[in-house]
């Protein structure tokens, strides 16, 4: 079945206001921008939004006011520090209020591992000692074999995964390579995953190299050919991290009024993601261009 | 000879890193300090990161997150958050480098919230920070040595190092033995085995004692044999910058 | 730090009576049958072996005499059907008498994901209605938020984990591909691990492909160069299955007396792997060889 | 038209696959049926197996286990045992296949032992069976059909199906929802909504009730509407023999 179909399209009819959405679940890279940017677009209301660490991607939502709730461990801007409009949501409730279920990053993957493993818990000896490890969703559980206490962590159920991948066929198949995060565990735990994808192969080319298959399209409803999706978060083989970028934005983020200034020229006076990248200019984007020869050894599957 | 604060705070990392040892890494000066450690004194360490990778070697290009393409490519094992957790779950870490906003004596950190001129600031929270905290066989804390950042019980304990002192890891069960080092911008600490309160080992060259104690949120307990840190060597120092050439972090 | 020797070596140093050994991780593939030969050859005794199935290997070790418990899903032989060794065992009492704790597949691989994470337990759902599920490996827990009655399984922790691999360098660090079973779950749920490999790469060619390496060599104590130490089994790009030799065992391994001269002729009368090779033939060995061009695609880690 | 039982039981097999259900497939004939299915009823449907493959096509080739290259060549997923599982154990798998050595009127699953002239005979054990007759929204059972092999009770529950009748499943909390037809080398059987007794809903064309009663260890229930099982068509016939040419599982 193809599940090809546009940005706009897949978060029109994927997302609704008020849903538990992970994304950026491959920590500094791999980031779904060009999905967050049209969930901004559309003015998406009231989510939660599910990750460890997706740099400054929830500080984005945040900052234009899709957002209700953070399950994460960490929101902020990683080479630059702090997330300004993150402060401003938990500091001052502008533009919202937010609640934040806090987590490490061993937990959060833990909360995920349990709703794709299909238990409503899973048992750890993290944490213990952190005060934010007293939040409701930490409980105390007792080993039946030795007696030994530890903690539970609660499943975590998104209701959306919106992964970017560097390979996918039209099922939403994908191939993902590079550090993986909790990117497995988001599409496993999700009701649906959205794929954005660098490169849309044939199934052929998937089944050729399996053991490569991190998601598979069963899982997948909508699939987007979104090549440079993830700017200005790095995707292996395709693209380096634009680090200007971030910076850029953490000094403009400052004031509510930067960051308003921010989103209208990159998000909102530009219709899609073409828009964005026209708006980049093909010189930035040609620096951020893979170079080299590293390439991995092809496998044998013969028989 | 010369060198920068960071350069010693580097070399410093460095130092506490033994061959053959797990270490959980993360950005900046350890980073840099696993570096120098590699060329120099633990040859077979591996380096592991949080979002899954793991290195025998550091990359030589520089980058600023460990999720960079150069971090990934030429790495020994590119797995998943759980992976490098289950490690550090397990017992299997050996050092994990960790930092904060705030430091207290007994090697708490936070890195949650504080308060400035009666304001609460919000932080970006814990990352990776309170995993290895709790279950690493040893942390080393590298801080910048400020008053404000050095007060006698933090705000929040993000990630727990001796909680109030004495038996409390312990009492609390965390499986990992807590900090065994704080390296500062102006000197080194350990903890007294018994206490578990932080106590000045070693000044940095320069650094007064009484500079430390003002820049301390507590009165300063001081190690009788109280050195100066032995300033970086001409190799040591050749590592960091071949690292750092431009002097990114070390600056 | 060169982990390179020979498989007798290996064995000696590293496997001593009484330990709990995991091998035949990855089901019916990749099962180091050479490594099992040489366990039976150096008569280790009192062993147990975990595995949720690993087709003919542990009714040879059991009918060896090497064997004193299993821990375990299924003991037979895949294609041919029930293992005659571990039948004679486990009804009579020979050569020895053989405890065995009961699995299912997903409660192995459960225990081994369990020691693997350092938890002394996983929750689960499944086999609640099963007779073997109250035995004393499995105990109720609850879970601390729905207060949903789960089965927790309790942790399994090899003393050792044998894997055959297709690549591994001289450090250990492995690359397999195909299917995983519970490879990766025994490797890093061991106190040491084994590898017999295919080929022995270079340390540079295992960098080249991080996300293929399921082994980190520092988990790993010895490396052994064993090209075709899979088989019977296959091995995905090198070895077809020899299902012949499964079959031609279970006729013979039916009485007591043709498993002592099966073990004479394949074990005892040869010194080695390689004795074994060569009492296999060339012409058999030849048509083992995979056929075909079934390569995985090259993955680009530039940037 | 010509064809073998087996080749019937694989069809039967097949035709209770519905298009993109996710299917714990496993050897002999669900593979085949599977194979069937996705040729003719149900193209979108995804075979999982055991070992941590999934497949959106079987492999032409023939093979004996589920680990077998031809079976690992062009799958779309090669992950792990808890990767597979983890789908059965979350609710996502729809149907899986399973036999065993004795099955009773409740659809229990016996493959730990049986007893044999008094004398205790030890089988395999459970492998994924219990996971899947646990777990799995359905289970279909395939069976010879032979009256030692269908005792009123099983000797050991291996997989669990209706336990003791009734509301036995709901009260203990097994979540998937129980064997919904048993295909064996007779009949085909149903289980009743109430008291989830099997109930034989066709007989295989030549079969009477008094053979299936003669080689069934308690009184048959006979559905009201007792129908003759429809034959191979010649399209199912000719996938059955295209996968399985020469007979291997089906003569």
């Amino acid at each position: 079945m193809d599940k090809l179909c546009s940005l706009r399209e897949a978060i029109t009819e994927e997302i609704e206001d008020g849903m538990a959405v992970a994304m950026g679940c491959t920590l500094e890279s791999l980031i779904p921008f060009a999905a967050g940017y049209e969930i901004i677009r559309q003015k998406k209301r009231d989510l939660t939004l599910i990750a460890p660490i997706s740099d400054i991607q929830f500080d984005q939502l945040i900052g234009a006011g899709c957002v209700r709730r953070v399950i994460a461990s960490w929101v902020g801007n990683v080479a630059a520090g702090l997330g300004h409009n993150f402060r401003r949501a938990a500091e001052e409730g502008v533009p919202y209020p937010l609640e934040i279920e806090e987590h490490s990053n061993f937990t959060v993957a833990l909360g995920l591992k349990a709703a794709a493993m299909g238990v409503s818990f899973l048992p750890t000896k993290t944490v213990r000692g952190s005060d934010f490890s007293r939040a409701e969703h930490f409980r105390s559980v007792t080993c039946p074999f030795g007696g030994e206490e530890l903690l539970a962590v609660r499943s975590i159920v998104p209701d959306v995964a919106i992964l970017h991948v560097q390979k996918s066929d039209c099922e939403g198949n994908a191939h993902v390579w590079g550090n993986l995060g909790v990117a497995h565990e988001a599409a496993f735990a999700a009701k649906k995953v959205i794929l954005s994808s660098e490169e849309i192969v044939t199934h052929e080319h998937i089944l050729s190299d399996p053991n490569r298959t991190i998601i598979p399209g069963f899982l997948v409803c909508r699939v987007i050919h979104e090549p440079l999706g993830s700017h200005p978060s790095p995707a292996q083989g395709y693209a380096r991290r634009d680090d200007d970028f971030y910076f850029d934005y953490h000094d403009l983020s400052r004031s509510r009024k930067g960051t308003l200034s921010w989103l209208e020229k990159w998000v909102f006076s530009v219709k899609d993601h073409a828009g964005y990248l026209a708006l980049l200019g093909e010189e930035r984007l040609k620096g951020l261009k893979p170079q080299g020869d590293l390439f991995s050894p092809r496998v044998s599957f013969n028989f | 000879m010369d060198y920068t604060p960071r350069e010693l705070m580097v070399v410093a990392a460095a130092r506490e890193i033994r061959d053959g040892e797990i270490i959980f890494v993360g950005m900046r000066l350890p980073l840099l300090g696993f570096a120098v450690a590699k060329e120099i004194y633990a040859p077979r360490a591996i380096g592991i990161f949080e979002n899954g990778v793991m290195r025998d070697w550091p990359a030589r290009e520089a980058f600023l997150t460990i999720s960079d393409p150069p971090n990934v490519a030429g790495s020994l094992y590119c797995g998943s958050v759980l992976d490098v957790m289950a490690l550090l779950q397990s017992g299997r870490v050996d050092l994990g480098f960790i930092g904060g906003a705030e430091v207290d004596r007994f090697g708490n950190l936070n890195t949650h919230w504080v308060e400035e001129k009666g304001k609460r600031i919000r932080l970006p929270g814990s990352g990776g920070a309170a995993d290895i905290a709790t279950m690493a066989s040893r942390c080393i804390i590298i801080m910048n040595h400020e008053r404000r950042r050095f007060p006698p019980k933090v705000h929040f304990v993000t990630s727990a190092g001796y909680g109030n002192g004495a038996h409390w890891r312990e009492q609390e069960r965390l499986s990992g033995g807590g900090p065994s080092r704080v390296i500062t911008s102006l000197g080194i600490f350990s903890f007294d085995p018994v206490t578990r309160e932080m106590v000045l080992s070693s000044t940095h060259p320069g650094v007064s004692v009484e500079e430390i104690q003002r820049e301390t949120g507590w009165p300063l307990r001081i190690q009788e044999d109280l050195r100066e840190t032995d300033p970086p060597s001409a190799d040591e120092l050749a590592v960091v910058r071949k690292y750092d050439p431009k002097g990114v972090w070390t600056s």
